[in-house]
């Protein structure tokens, strides 16, 4: 028998339709209010917001996504990058 | 007034307090024009300050002249004739509210304690309470403060009194009432003093009696307080409109959520035709809540909308579930551990930094560093954070005990006689959550040493490794098992297996040696025991401990299971071959706020293998204050027909059935513990059970402190159905020895 | 500072009456035990109802029994839930409001059950009969006004009272059309017989002092109409007589009293909260003489019998006064424990209920 | 039962010097205890008055030689709301400050002494740069900021080990943006950049990776970022 272990979840869920609402020329409180606030901001790269989603189950393979927002100097939404496909709900 | 430039600045009237400080309190400086506002903010501004009575502004040309009287110091406070609250907890208040010794004195403080302290008296009922206070000057400005108080007697409840019950009978109700007529408990529950939480907290439980069993409308038209001239009886009337009975007609959900409908569907328990329950309803919709708690939305908002039909006594509701955003959890900040290490507490959580607020995870994670028991408390509380409305902190404050116990004495245990002990057991060693214990017993029945370490966190996710090294020299002259002596000694290996998050495996596995050396009036079956296995026997043993553990804490269980399925043996090639077999259940549940009930049910059979017979050493022994109260101890099972001397046996059942409750007095200390407690059990060898007759039980008070000297015992018990040749000891305690 | 403070100070024996003053002579003719004592001291205020040679008096089991003027039982009448002021006898009917909030009507004959009426609180007062309707104040502050032949409830007026009082209220009054109540809000009102509309309303007393104690002024003493005004009393409060068609005030004075009030030959008789017998005029307010011998012994109100004034305390003592002089003339302990209330004229003396539920038929004797 | 009232020595006017000479008797020989309750004495008759003001200051500093870290920073805040220009008042500052800083059990504990540490003696510093305290504030200020800063070093790690990657690179961005002058902050940027990997952000790795080795560039760290390309 497998021995218990926890789970371990990470960092912001997103769905489809909330980054299809996404258009560049958002401002970052635009942004935060429609994605949330993101938990992986790096301290050398002001200018982009990670959406990164992580679950590892007890047992089994660590399942991951990742949304990166990226902003102009002047502070707009510039372009989206990462893994855009539709969250599974979570368990 | 007209406005002037302020050319100087004067004060006069000081005694006291250095002029500097006046000057830094006063708005206004030399050379500027002084306006009327200006002034009048001035006064304000000293009169703030807390340390002047009286405050004028005068003009000398352009000096402004500042005269004020400094308000006296309190140079002492004397409180007399409080028995009602705590006095310690009465000082605290007046320093909250300013009157201190050494502090400036503020009349109005004084009306302000004089009118709290009548209403807390009258909140307790203390209706004939007379509160006298007296300021006697005293030279250099200061006062004396002394405040007599005649508390008289707390007027007595005569009777509680429910009106307009149609549907229960009026004594069903006030049962329900935590108030009422002086009865026997009343000096320790103190019912029969009226006071108005509690006549709040009845009234709840009222009106949920009635609308758990149907009565939506159920109404508490009035309630009355009266008191009889001489203030020495309350009457208390409850005036209800029951209204009429609901069936509930139909159950909706509605709301957009993330956890798919059909799921939270299944957790309402309202059921369509069945009568109408509030607790129902509350129920189904926190078990909502919680439900969406557990995926992150913390702030999800479940809102059972009923929709009433008078006419034909029926209620549907639309359970408007509004999930509110996902919400994460930032930070996890541990304090108050200035002897834990944060990571011994932050090993224990199941919630993550960076992951979705999960409820019932942080509810696992108070109750397992609750389990640690190093703490006398653990505060939990989720701050937003400031800024990002869909982040939260988690904010962990523990409030340490002390956990080492460095013992150095004379215990006396009826058992081993006098008993010298030595022993260090630090159960949170260096702060690392690592248990460390070593003891010597010296006693006239055992001379013991035991060594043993467990690191609970091997590896991160819990695995636990310990070891013990033992040895332990039993001579039984002095009680009344047949005489023998046996030395053994052994070291053992043990490794903990978390299988879920309330049960866990303990594989151990040790050498032990035993050697006996038997006397003239041994008796003869232990003589044959020597004789076919000889005097010096060893053998390797294994065994493999089930445990599910879901109390609440381990030093003061309220709630939760502990049972435990327990099987030894020696591996073949040791000289011994038997193996043993026992099942232990625990259960505690709380019964009010304060009583739990615990009970606790033990069976255990030996058994030899491969022809061989079960060591004598390794039988059951029933009886003293740690199984059977009231009897000596090991002195249940079968006699010796020769010389009448316990010979143990090979089954074993016992069963301990106990309500706890707090010593009246110390209620909120988790050190104190009193029981009522009914012991039943024996020890034997047939396969059948004992007959309920063939049980020794007894029946009596118990009495627990875990002192800083150790678990502290003592049981007044009294025997039931004694059979002859049974040994009877009302009397029994323990020091020292865990339970 | 004893842990447990033991119940009622016991009481001294009364200081004896002196040969000049023994004028009456009191005794116990007969005495009829009851099913059930009050444990509490006399602010029950039980009251015993009497009609020509019937008496009907109510224990504290619920039980309403009616017996003969020689003490026989008649007949007895379980109810569910305690009487709390006692039964009123009216023509061939008994009338009696218990505390879980029931006005029940009996026949005096048999004491079969005709009606009951389900009020809103407990009944405090006892019902009174005027005319073909009935009044009765309830614990939460309400005055209800029923229908004699089957219990209809007609009106009702609701004063709004303090969260705490004092224990009982006074009886309502009525004379022709207008209805007379006091409140524990310390207020007295007249209201219109017919349809419970209000005519006025005055604060006999207002609430003084800081605490929810020193604030009660409940208006607990019997109201008496002398003339064209009417006498209330309050506790903490005031004594004070009002116009009966206007409410305007003709005298108050301070006065602490919650025992019902009691005119007789053109002088008004009370007993205050401190226990001190006052004889008052009703004109003035002026005290005429004042007895305080019986202080602290938790006294009854005043009641006239064969010309006497008699007054019951907690210990079970009657006294007798003379209503002119305010001497006390005579005294007798008669009940083991604590008189519940004013005795009533019987024949030719008096019938008196203790605490521990017995009633005593006393005879009264003038030299 | 009657609960006795306290009584006091007779209230004959010594003269203040008196009474503060008895008590600096004990306080000068390290009896601290004593020398509380002389100066409190002092305090209640006398509550005015150069002698009252040192008297409050001497039982601060008693508390804290006695290391009852609490009821120093109280009495040393009861000096300075009662006067707050006062010539000396930078002193109870610093006293509040040591008295917090006497609290700090170390980095793997508690870290709220340390902050407050931090916080007082940062008083000290700011508004009475020149006080003869401040040199002292200053160098005690740096070793709580070091603290502080493993404090959370210690957290990220406990995180990265249990798979938490957000966590462990919160933790770690903590260090390098609130204790850049600690040495944490040289291991934090390694764990961040190991965390961003494990996320499989390899370009924020490798960023990382390369000031890791810009600012130290021998750092002992390095080896454990083989796995980035620090192309």
């Amino acid at each position: 028998c497998n021995l218990y272990r926890v789970d371990v979840q990470q960092g912001n869920v997103i769905q489809q339709q909330q980054v299809e609402q996404l258009k560049p020329g958002m401002d970052r409180g635009q942004v935060q209010e429609l994605l949330g606030t993101p938990l992986v901001t790096d301290p050398f790269h002001p200018e982009r917001w990670d959406y990164v989603y992580s679950f590892k189950p007890s047992y089994g393979k660590r399942e991951q996504r990742r949304i990166t927002v990226i902003f102009d100097a002047s502070g707009k939404l510039l372009r989206v990058e990462g893994d855009v496909k539709p969250a599974a709900a979570p368990r | 007034f007209e406005p002037f430039t302020v050319s100087d600045i004067q004060i006069r009237g000081l005694e006291q307090t250095d002029p500097g400080t006046v000057y830094n309190y006063l708005p206004i400086k030399t050379g500027t024009l002084l306006t009327e506002e200006g002034a009048r903010a001035a006064i304000k501004a000293l009169y703030d300050t807390g340390f002047f009575e009286d405050v004028q502004l005068g003009r000398e040309g352009d000096r402004l002249v500042v005269t004020v009287r400094e308000r006296p110091t309190i140079a002492e406070i004397s409180l007399n004739g409080v028995k009602a609250f705590p006095q310690d907890k009465l000082k605290e208040s007046l320093k909250d509210i300013g009157l201190v010794e050494r502090r400036v004195f503020d009349p109005a403080t004084l009306d302000q304690i004089v009118t709290e302290l009548e209403r807390q008296y009258y909140g307790m009922g203390y209706y004939a309470a007379k509160i006298k206070v007296e300021v006697e000057r005293l030279e250099r400005n200061r006062v004396r403060i002394r405040i007599d108080v005649d508390e008289g007697q707390p007027a007595k409840i005569q009777q509680v009194n429910v009106v307009g019950n149609r549907a229960f009978p009026r004594q069903t109700l006030i049962g329900l009432f935590s108030l009422g007529k002086t009865g026997a408990f009343s000096t320790f529950t103190k019912n029969d003093q009226y006071s108005r939480q509690k006549l709040l907290g009845d009234l709840e439980k009222l009106r949920s009696y009635y609308m758990d069993r149907g009565y939506l409308d159920f109404d508490i038209e009035s309630t009355q307080v009266t008191v009889t001239p001489d203030r020495r009886h309350v009457f208390i009337t409850v005036n209800v409109k029951e209204g009429a009975r609901y069936r509930v007609k139909s159950v909706s959900l509605s709301g957009q959520t993330d956890v798919p409908a059909t799921e939270l569907r299944k957790l309402i328990t309202v059921q369509p035709g069945a009568l109408f329950s509030r607790r129902e309803v509350t129920e189904s919709a926190n078990a909502i809540a919680d439900r969406l708690g557990d995926v992150g939305y913390a702030f999800a908002n479940v809102n059972p909308v009923p929709a009433v039909d008078k006419d034909k006594h029926e209620v549907s509701f639309d359970f408007q579930v509004s999930q509110g955003r996902r919400v994460y959890v930032r930070r996890i900040n541990v304090s108050g551990n200035n002897r834990t290490r944060d990571y011994v507490i932050r090993r224990e959580f199941r919630q993550m930094e960076g992951a979705w607020y999960d409820a019932s995870k942080i509810r696992r994670s108070k109750e397992r560093v609750n389990r640690l028991g190093y703490f006398d408390e653990v505060n939990l509380e989720t701050p937003a954070v400031p800024d990002a409305s869909d982040q939260v902190d988690i904010n962990v404050n523990v409030t340490e005990r002390s956990t080492g116990q460095f013992m150095l004495g004379v215990g006396y245990s009826n058992a081993q006689g006098v008993l010298f002990n030595g022993s260090v057991t630090q159960r949170n060693f260096m702060g690392k959550g690592q248990i460390l214990s070593a003891s010597v017993d010296v006693s006239d029945l055992v001379k013991s040493f035991n060594l043993s370490f467990t690191e609970p966190y091997f590896t991160p996710d819990g695995i636990s490794l310990g070891g013990d090294i033992y040895r332990t020299d039993t001579n039984t002259q002095r009680l009344i098992i047949a005489q023998y002596r046996q030395v053994t000694s052994g070291a053992a290996v043990r490794v903990g297996l978390p299988i879920t998050e309330h049960v866990n495996d303990i594989v151990r596995l040790g050498y032990e040696n035993t050697s006996l050396s038997l006397v003239e009036e041994s008796p003869q079956r232990y003589k044959d025991f020597v004789a076919t296995f000889g005097d010096n026997v060893s053998s390797v043993k294994a065994s493999n401990t089930l445990v599910y553990d879901s109390r609440d804490s381990i030093i003061y269980p309220t709630k939760g299971w502990n049972n435990r399925l327990i099987t030894e043996g020696t591996l073949p090639g040791g000289d011994l071959r038997y193996y043993r077999v026992e099942l232990q259940g625990q259960y505690y549940r709380p019964i009010t706020r304060s009583l739990t009930g615990f009970i606790n049910a033990e069976y255990g059979f030996v058994n030899g293998y491969s022809g061989k017979g079960v060591p004598f050493f390794q039988n059951f022994y029933l009886g003293g204050p740690n199984s059977v109260r009231g009897y000596r101890t090991f002195s249940l099972g079968p006699l010796d027909p020769v010389d009448n001397v316990s010979l143990g046996g090979t089954r074993k059942v016992q069963l301990n059935t106990e309500l706890l409750f707090p010593v009246p007095g110390m209620a909120d200390s988790k050190s104190f513990r009193g029981s009522i407690f009914f012991d039943a059990g024996w020890v034997y060898d047939d396969k059948y059970l004992p007959s309920f007759s063939e049980l020794r039980k007894s029946t009596g008070i118990g009495f627990h402190w875990i002192s800083p000297l150790g678990p502290l015992r003592f049981s007044l018990a009294y025997p039931i159905g004694v059979k002859p040749g049974d040994r009877k000891e009302p009397f029994q305690f323990t020091i020292g020895t865990n339970f | 500072c004893g842990m447990f403070s033991g119940g009622p100070a016991k009481l001294a024996k009364p200081t004896p009456v002196t040969a000049a003053d023994q004028r009456v002579k009191l005794s116990t003719a007969w005495q009829a035990r009851l099913y059930g004592g009050w444990r509490v001291d006399p602010y029950q205020a039980t009251q015993v109802a009497v009609a020509g040679d019937r008496i009907v008096v109510g224990d504290s089991r619920g039980n309403v029994i009616a017996l003969n003027g020689a003490g026989r039982e008649l007949w007895r009448r379980q109810l569910d839930g305690r009487i709390s002021a006692g039964g009123t006898i009216a023509g061939d009917r008994v009338y009696v409001g218990n505390d879980a909030g029931f006005v029940t009507a009996l026949s005096l004959s048999q004491g079969q059950v005709l009606w009951r009426s389900a009020l809103s609180s407990e009944v405090i007062t006892r019902v009174v009969p005027a005319g073909d309707r009935l009044l009765a104040q309830t614990n939460d502050g309400k005055l209800w006004s029923l229908s004699a032949k089957d219990g209809a409830q007609q009106w009702s007026y609701s004063a709004t009272i303090p969260s705490l009082s004092l224990r009982g209220a006074a009886t309502p009054l009525a004379d022709q059309d207008t209805v007379y109540a006091a409140f524990s809000s310390g207020e007295l009102a007249a209201l219109d017989a017919r349809d419970g509309h209000l005519l006025w309303q005055v604060p006999v007393a207002t609430p003084r002092g800081r605490t929810e104690l020193e604030r009660l002024v409940d208006a607990d003493a019997t109201p008496v109409l002398m003339g064209d005004s009417i006498i209330a009393g309050t506790y903490q409060g005031k004594l004070g007589a009002f116009n009966r068609s206007s409410g305007a005030e003709s005298w108050s004075r301070d006065m602490s009293v919650f025992n019902p009030l009691l005119l007789a030959n053109d002088r008004l008789y009370l007993t205050d909260a401190q226990d001190v017998l006052y004889a008052i005029d009703p004109r003035t307010g002026a005290t005429l003489w004042r007895n305080d011998q019986i202080q602290g012994r938790g006294v009854t109100g005043p009641a006239l019998v064969q010309g006497t004034l008699l007054v019951g305390d907690r210990a079970g003592y009657l006294f007798a006064f003379d209503p002119e002089s305010g001497r006390r003339i005579g005294q007798a302990r008669i009940a083991a424990t604590g008189l519940q209330s004013a005795p009533v004229a019987f024949g030719d003396g008096a019938l008196a209920l203790s605490r521990e539920g017995s009633l005593y038929r006393l005879r009264v004797a003038r030299r | 039962c009657a609960a006795g009232s306290k009584n006091k020595a007779a209230d004959s006017a010594t003269p203040v010097e008196r009474l503060y000479a008895e008590a600096e008797k004990p306080y000068k020989s390290g009896n601290y205890q004593q020398a509380i309750e002389k100066f409190e004495e002092l305090e209640s008759r006398y509550p005015y008055g150069r002698y009252a003001e040192q008297a409050q200051l001497n039982v601060a500093y008693s508390y804290y030689k006695m290391g009852e870290s609490a009821a120093a920073v109280a009495a040393a805040d009861r000096f300075i709301k009662l006067h707050p220009t006062h010539s000396s008042v930078d002193y109870a500052y610093y006293l509040r400050g040591i008295a917090y800083y006497q609290a700090i059990e170390g980095a793997v504990w508690d870290p709220q002494p340390a902050r407050n540490a931090y916080d007082s003696l940062n008083t000290v510093v700011t508004r009475f740069p020149d006080s003869r305290y401040a040199a002292d504030a200053r160098l005690r200020m740096a070793k709580a900021l070091e603290i502080l800063g493993n404090y959370e070093l210690n957290v990220a790690k406990y995180y990265f080990t249990r798979g938490a990657f957000v966590a462990a690179a919160e933790r770690s961005k903590t260090v390098i943006t609130d204790y850049q002058l600690t040495p944490a902050r040289e291991e934090a940027l390694a764990l961040l950049a190991r965390s961003y990997a494990a996320m499989g952000l390899s370009d924020l790795a490798r960023d990382t990776a390369k000031i890791l080795a810009y600012n130290y560039p021998n750092s002992r760290f390095l080896k454990e970022l083989k796995g980035i390309p620090l192309s």
